[in-house]
């Protein structure tokens, strides 16, 4: 399954990238699934806000072929 | 409704009107706006800069949507949004709420509605230089952030 | 504070900016203004022109009070009325309030605050001229307004 | 005791003018009597609103002499 991974922020500072493409074997993909891949085991800050496909969700939500997964601080526009 | 994210700097007046020249003449009772402007201090630390992160697509998406939302909320007529990114100066607008509505109860509460929760949903980041050049990320000043997405959703789902 | 109550028409936000230019740069975080203007029907009935009666004197001293009131209860930077007599056409601004402040929340509270006492106790009156040449003093719309004068000396008391 | 009294709006229309100098003879005047003479025994409109020098009041208030006493309806601006 192939996923994009998107950073923004603090989160793109402390992951070093703004983007990744990952490809997971597993048939059954979680968002905390996807995190631990790219994160390589770290775990996920607990202010951390996902998105999927633009839509905010949790770390449990399932992950789709060709789903874009973002992670990122609490925000603070306006 | 009208919601543009964009780099350039703007006049928010300028954009009240050009918007309004598009509606009815007559038929609005009032215009309620809010303009967020960059302040030189937070938190009692000086700013000289400030860059603004955005998630485009989604920013644009979550910002309609809390219009859209004012809407089926309150009686308006319309509603205006323009909101900054990128590189800003002290007294810079940063955002432009504007809603158009018959009587004024309707405009306050519809305004105050979309920015807050604008403030809320839309994935902007903060981060501020100060004078001698210190870079920071401005962080979430309130409760919990997830708690208030929770609550966010629980009050969309319930009104 | 500033108030003007004046015949001529007037650019709100023209009025708006040129008042931000004598603040300091860079010390509000939020402007919000609420611009009144003239439809074109009120309670049904189309209205081509309307003439709005007022007491000179009496009716800055009130919005005054109404403006420093607003000051005592909430932290605000400062803020601007401006508002007509005379003969007005649909889509003329009638009034214009705008509270600059630190944070939002006190510009929304002390701009909603000022327009709604000052629709209750500015001394003006609207004279309503119909497209056939009619013409009515537009009355009060709400509950008896000697008992919402007494509401309000009340409120201001207990506050 | 000289009074100035002025009228506005519908209150106007309905008294045939603006402004009125009253002298009365009383040395203890309250609104009701300062009504009372301007209209010539007329009720005083029940919603009908009253300053003495730009303050709002009620008919019971004391008038002195030089106060300017305004009678009008209900306010409708904004």
């Amino acid at each position: 399954m192939n996923i994009t991974v998107r950073y923004f922020a603090g989160m793109r500072d402390r992951m070093g990238c703004s983007e990744a493409n990952l490809t997971l074997d597993k048939g059954s993909v979680t968002v905390a699934d996807v995190w631990a891949q790219a994160s390589e085991g770290q775990p996920l800050p607990d202010s951390t806000l996902i998105a999927i496909n633009m839509e905010y969700t949790d770390a449990d939500a399932s992950v789709c072929e060709g789903d874009e997964v973002a992670f990122f601080p609490p925000v603070t526009g306006g | 409704m009208k919601v543009v994210v964009q780099e350039a700097a703007f006049d928010p007046y300028k954009e009240v009107q050009a918007f309004q020249e598009s509606l009815p003449r007559g038929k609005h009772g009032g215009v309620v706006s809010f303009v967020g402007t960059m302040r030189d201090i937070n938190e009692g630390v000086d700013v000289s800069t400030m860059y603004l992160d955005h998630y485009p697509g989604m920013t644009e998406k979550h910002i309609e949507a809390v219009c859209a939302d004012a809407a089926d909320r309150w009686d308006i007529i319309d509603s205006l949004v323009v909101h900054r990114y990128g590189e800003l100066f002290p007294n810079d607008p940063i955002v432009l709420v504007a809603v158009w509505s018959s009587h004024r109860a309707e405009g306050f509460d519809a305004c105050r509605f979309i920015i807050n929760y604008l403030k809320k949903k839309a994935p902007f980041w903060k981060r501020e230089t100060t004078p001698e050049g210190e870079q920071r990320w401005v962080e979430h000043n309130s409760r919990d952030a997830k708690a208030e997405v929770a609550d966010l959703e629980e009050a969309a789902r319930t009104a």
